[in-house]
């Protein structure tokens, strides 16, 4: 059953040693920071708060009267020059 | 946000953990069990099986009787196993240590299999019942395996391996139904499937 | 553009503001990126969505009718019936999984999908090593295994294919322009990492050089399980976490929360699969400890349905014009039925009645359909025409999809929980006879629900006719829109 | 460095995007009731409810893992074998040997002989009407219910070829006796024979102790026993 032991190895030694440093890299990249405004991240600012941005083809989105979005706090990354 | 840093450790060491805990600790717990000797009968139990059994755990596999059959009765207090007379004892890890693999099954859609060999006994039974399940059990919503079985036109004088059928089930006159290797083999597979010796540790 | 689908594609189409057209640009250059490889894996998963779903009819007649077709030796119960599940779990489920991941990942990292030529070639290799298993299953060469019949001669292909994607995640994610982590990542970064773990150890641990006895059960079941909670639910819950918010234009409830869920999910899911071996041989405190940690998803599963449905709450109308939120709800509220459900069978008294009975049956599809399955669609639905640049075709189309499969799934789940708890406990009570031609038995029981299954089948795959339908439709589409939506790409670039 | 502090461009006032836009996600909360928790900078305290919650689980968790844990031993099977119900035994209910035999007759019997007692034509001899079950004396029954019965066996004047099951180590000696008594005396068949107990299972079971070894009887040796066995 060597199998098992390399298996062994590699759960307790080598697979916790890289979540260290991943979890060292992502400290340093300040993932762990400002956690809630993370939920804002997938909107970009543009997007109308409450309204749907999905509805059947053809058809009209929810009428929901919706005040526009307040700039999103994230900041955004623009796309590299052509 | 100090928590963060603590869950994201948490993700690898997570599933490492079950994998230590339901893989690896079982399997040095009790991964290497050994036959042991019944004092009643002063026999080695278990016993690995005959290589004609092997051949039909290879048929049983194949054709997926797992789907709708287990291989293991529970203890006494739990479930009817035992008053179903599926078997005398609960079943333990070590009646399993020569099966690869190992067949639990986790659908009753017919009886469990474990001591089939003790309660049916009878290879003609086991034919009659694989040709054509309704012959013996009435009601029963098992697949016919008659793919496992050949119909023959009679020789001189009948095969002696000729599957006996009730009429309304035989094959027109002057044919016979033969087994073929895979259905032999598999009823030798389920007749040695027995898991009665009295283990010390299934009380 | 297409007159008669302005409303999605107004989100995409090109702007006067400078800023605005530039934001957009984008969004379309991301979306453009991963045309190729989606069309690719989403049209190979629904085509195993087809054949599984035939499949699963053969099956679930075979089971009330055993003379159907019971002279073929590949269409017998026991071959159709793991066919089905290696179809749909890595045929289907595995293969739109991938793609939406692909996407959610291209999205949320802000990058536009580099090297598609990779995710092809997985793509190729996956569908030719779930070919190839599905058949093998089908000539009797199953390896006997549940969750892993298919042979180890099919299995390195899956890996080879599996291994490629894995590397385009860890690319995609290196390179990613989007600094801020989205809990949607976590759970697709967390699935990409689980997956290969259970999926390698199962197959060494199994096939390559089996363990002893009775621990081939508990790797079996820690495997077959896992499949479930460390890769299916994560992309499920994934998928959930950012379509209901961003269909919604409004964010997660309670960010803390889908936090707590996250880490509680990866604590305590990958401890469960012992329970289904209660009462099993084997030792009494690893069954024990696998209802302990299924009790303890309550954690997560509560965390994760207040963020679900308080999220929605007071949008609940938007289900009339959203058809992306409907199957997105229903997921989510199945998600949330499904695992306390699951919590209550995973307790030796309930387990003692329900264990070995069609009610697991029933259960499993409650979680891989009516959550997963149902969750897959709506993604789809999302991601096609944002992809493609053109809109879905049919709104009848997607009509009837939702209302078959949404009917057809409760009509399966409910009815063969109740028929699978009358059966377990006819079967736990000796003197009910388990089959017999005239009096009530644990068989005849049964089959009223069974033949109920085969109806809500029938149901389900008129529904995936119409998906597939109408997602040939939309290819064809945007083949004839190729050259205008070519142009308008490169208008929205200027 | 996504922080509003450290990175100018995510600043509402210095980002040229946000001219003329509101300011801070809380003025969004105050417009919409709908978005009341919408999240902030500050970090909310954890809910009371949350926190009992999760302790009452944990606790429970502790609790049943000790309690059923078996002491984590590999051979402990009964979740309750330690702990508390330690003392708890599970004493099979008891039947009546009418009901027993009920039982073991549709789980064990049935198959061949089939559920009305028929059997089936050709194959398994039937139970019903049988002149093997009806003999004034249980001694014939019992051996065959041990040890089995070797064809051909003349039954009802049709003749059955065939090996029957021996259940000498599956049946105790109740299950054997209930079992007997209820085809020996089962109205609907016809058959009104006496009933038989336990100890005449018994008694048989080890005056044949050395017979089950050389598999089951034939129809001669079994004619040759006397109707009535002596009483044990």
């Amino acid at each position: 059953m060597s199998v098992l032991w390399i298996l062994f190895v590699c759960s307790l030694v080598v697979l916790p040693g890289i979540a260290l440093l991943a979890f060292r890299w992502a400290m340093r990249q300040g993932e762990f920071r400002h956690l809630e405004k993370t939920a804002l991240s997938i909107f970009d600012d543009d997007e109308p708060v409450g309204q749907t941005t999905d509805c059947f083809p053809g058809g009209q989105r929810g009428k929901k009267p919706a005040p526009t979005r307040p700039p999103n706090p994230i900041s955004r990354p623009r796309l590299p020059e052509a | 946000m100090n928590y963060g840093p603590i869950l994201f450790l948490g993700i690898f060491l997570t599933v490492a953990s079950s994998w230590c805990g339901l893989v690896l600790i079982p399997h040095l717990q009790f991964g290497r069990q050994q036959p042991v000797k019944i004092e009643e009968t002063g026999e080695l139990y278990p016993q690995s099986r005959p290589g004609i059994a092997q051949q039909g755990m290879a048929v049983y596999q194949a054709n997926g009787c797992i789907y709708c059959h287990t291989q293991q009765v529970r203890a006494e207090h739990f479930g009817a196993d035992i008053a179903r007379n599926w078997g005398q004892r609960r079943t333990v890890a070590r009646d399993y240590i020569f099966d690869k693999p190992v067949m639990l099954g986790t659908m009753r859609t017919g009886p469990d299999l474990t001591n089939i060999g003790l309660r049916q006994n009878s290879v003609t039974w086991h034919l009659q019942h694989l040709y054509t399940p309704v012959i013996t059990s009435k009601g029963s919503i098992m697949p016919p395996f008659r793919f496992l079985f050949e119909q023959r036109k009679i020789g001189a004088k009948p095969s002696p391996d000729a599957v006996p059928l009730p009429k309304e089930y035989a094959p027109e006159p002057g044919y016979e139904i033969i087994p073929k290797a895979e259905a032999k083999a598999l009823v030798q597979y389920l007749l040695s499937l027995k898991a009665s010796a009295p283990l010390p540790e299934t009380r | 553009m297409n007159a008669a689908s302005p409303s999605i594609l107004a989100a995409l189409s090109p702007s006067d503001n400078e800023e605005l057209a530039q934001r957009r640009a984008v969004l379309a250059e991301i979306d453009a990126s991963c045309r190729g490889p989606l069309l690719f894996l989403f049209s190979g998963s629904i085509i195993w969505l087809l054949v599984g779903t035939v499949f699963a009819l053969l099956a679930s007649l075979k089971l009330h009718n055993p003379e159907y077709l019971a002279n073929y030796s590949w269409l017998t119960f026991g071959r159709v019936r793991p066919a089905h599940l290696n179809a749909v779990i890595y045929g289907f489920a595995s293969e739109a999984a991938i793609g939406v991941t692909l996407w959610l990942m291209c999205r949320l990292c802000r990058t536009p999908l580099l090297f598609g030529w990779i995710i092809n070639a997985a793509g190729v290799f996956w569908n030719l090593g779930v070919t190839i298993g599905v058949v093998a299953i089908l000539a009797g060469d199953s390896t006997g295994i549940e969750w892993l019949e298919i042979p180890p001669y099919a299995t390195p292909i899956l890996f080879v294919s599996y291994a490629l994607i894995a590397v385009w995640g860890v690319i995609t994610f290196r390179f990613r322009r989007e600094k801020h982590l989205y809990v949607s990542q976590w759970y697709l970064l967390a699935a990409l990492f689980w997956f290969p773990w259970i999926y390698s150890a199962a197959q060494i641990l199994l096939v390559l050089d089996p363990v002893r006895g009775t621990v081939q059960a508990a790797v079996n079941w820690w495997f077959a399980h896992n499949v479930l909670g460390l890769w299916f639910t994560p992309i499920g819950l994934a998928s959930i976490y950012y379509f209901i918010p961003k269909v919604l234009g409004k964010p997660v409830y309670n960010y803390s929360l889908s936090v707590l869920g996250f880490w509680s999910l990866a604590l305590f899911y990958n401890w469960n699969g012992m329970h289904h071996l209660v009462g099993g041989p084997m030792p009494a405190w690893l069954i024990t400890v696998s209802i302990v940690a299924s009790v303890m998803m309550t954690i997560p599963v509560i965390t994760v349905g207040i963020n679900h449905h308080l999220t929605m709450w007071g949008s609940f109308r938007e289900l009339k014009t959203s058809p992306v939120l409907r199957f997105m709800v229903f997921g989510g509220m199945s998600y949330t039925l499904t695992s306390l459900h699951g919590i209550a069978l995973a307790l030796r008294s309930v387990s003692e009645v329900t264990h070995f009975t069609h009610s697991t049956i029933a259960h499993s599809h409650q979680g891989m359909y009516a959550f997963f399955t149902m969750v897959m669609f709506g993604a789809i639905y999302y991601i096609m025409p944002r992809v493609l640049q053109v809109d879905w075709p049919s709104a009848r189309l997607i009509r009837v999809h939702f209302w078959a499969v949404a009917i057809g799934i409760l009509l399966y789940v409910f009815p063969l929980i109740v028929g699978g708890t009358l059966e377990g406990m006819a079967m736990t009570n000796p003197d009910v006879p388990f089959v017999d031609a005239v009096k009530p038995s644990v068989v005849s029981l049964t089959l009223p629900y069974l033949k109920t299954r085969s109806y809500s089948g029938m149901l389900i795959f008129l529904g995936h006719l119409a998906f597939a339908i109408s997602f040939g439709w939309i290819v064809l589409r945007w083949a004839q829109a190729g050259r205008l939506a070519r142009l308008k790409t490169s208008l929205a670039r200027v | 460095m996504n922080s509003p502090t450290s990175t100018p461009s995510s600043s509402p006032g210095n980002d040229p995007r946000s001219r003329g836009r509101p300011a801070g996600v809380k003025d969004l909360a105050a417009r919409d009731p709908l978005e009341h928790v919408e999240p902030g900078e500050s970090q909310r305290p954890i809910s009371l409810m949350l926190v009992i919650f999760l302790a009452t689980l944990f606790s429970w968790a502790g609790y049943y893992a000790h309690r059923y844990g078996g002491g984590y031993e590999p051979l402990i099977y009964n979740e309750n074998a330690y702990g508390l119900a330690a003392a708890k035994t599970n004493a099979a209910e008891k039947l009546d040997p009418y009901a027993l035999g009920q039982r073991v007759f549709g789980n064990t019997c049935a198959r061949c002989h089939q559920p009305d007692g028929l059997g089936l034509p050709g194959q398994y001899p039937p139970l019903a009407g049988s002149e093997w079950v009806l003999a004034p004396g249980p001694a014939r029954m019992i051996r065959i219910v041990l040890d089995a019965v070797q064809g051909p066996i003349p039954v009802k004047g049709a003749t059955f070829d065939n090996v029957m099951t021996p259940w000498r180590d599956t049946l105790n000696d109740e299950q054997i006796a209930a079992v007997i008594t209820f085809v020996r005396t089962q109205k609907e068949w016809g058959n009104t024979a006496s009933p038989v107990t336990p100890e005449e299972v018994a008694a048989i079971r080890a005056k044949t102790k050395a017979r089950s070894a050389a598999g089951p009887w034939t129809v001669a040796e079994l004619q040759a026993l006397p109707d009535q066995e002596p009483n044990p």
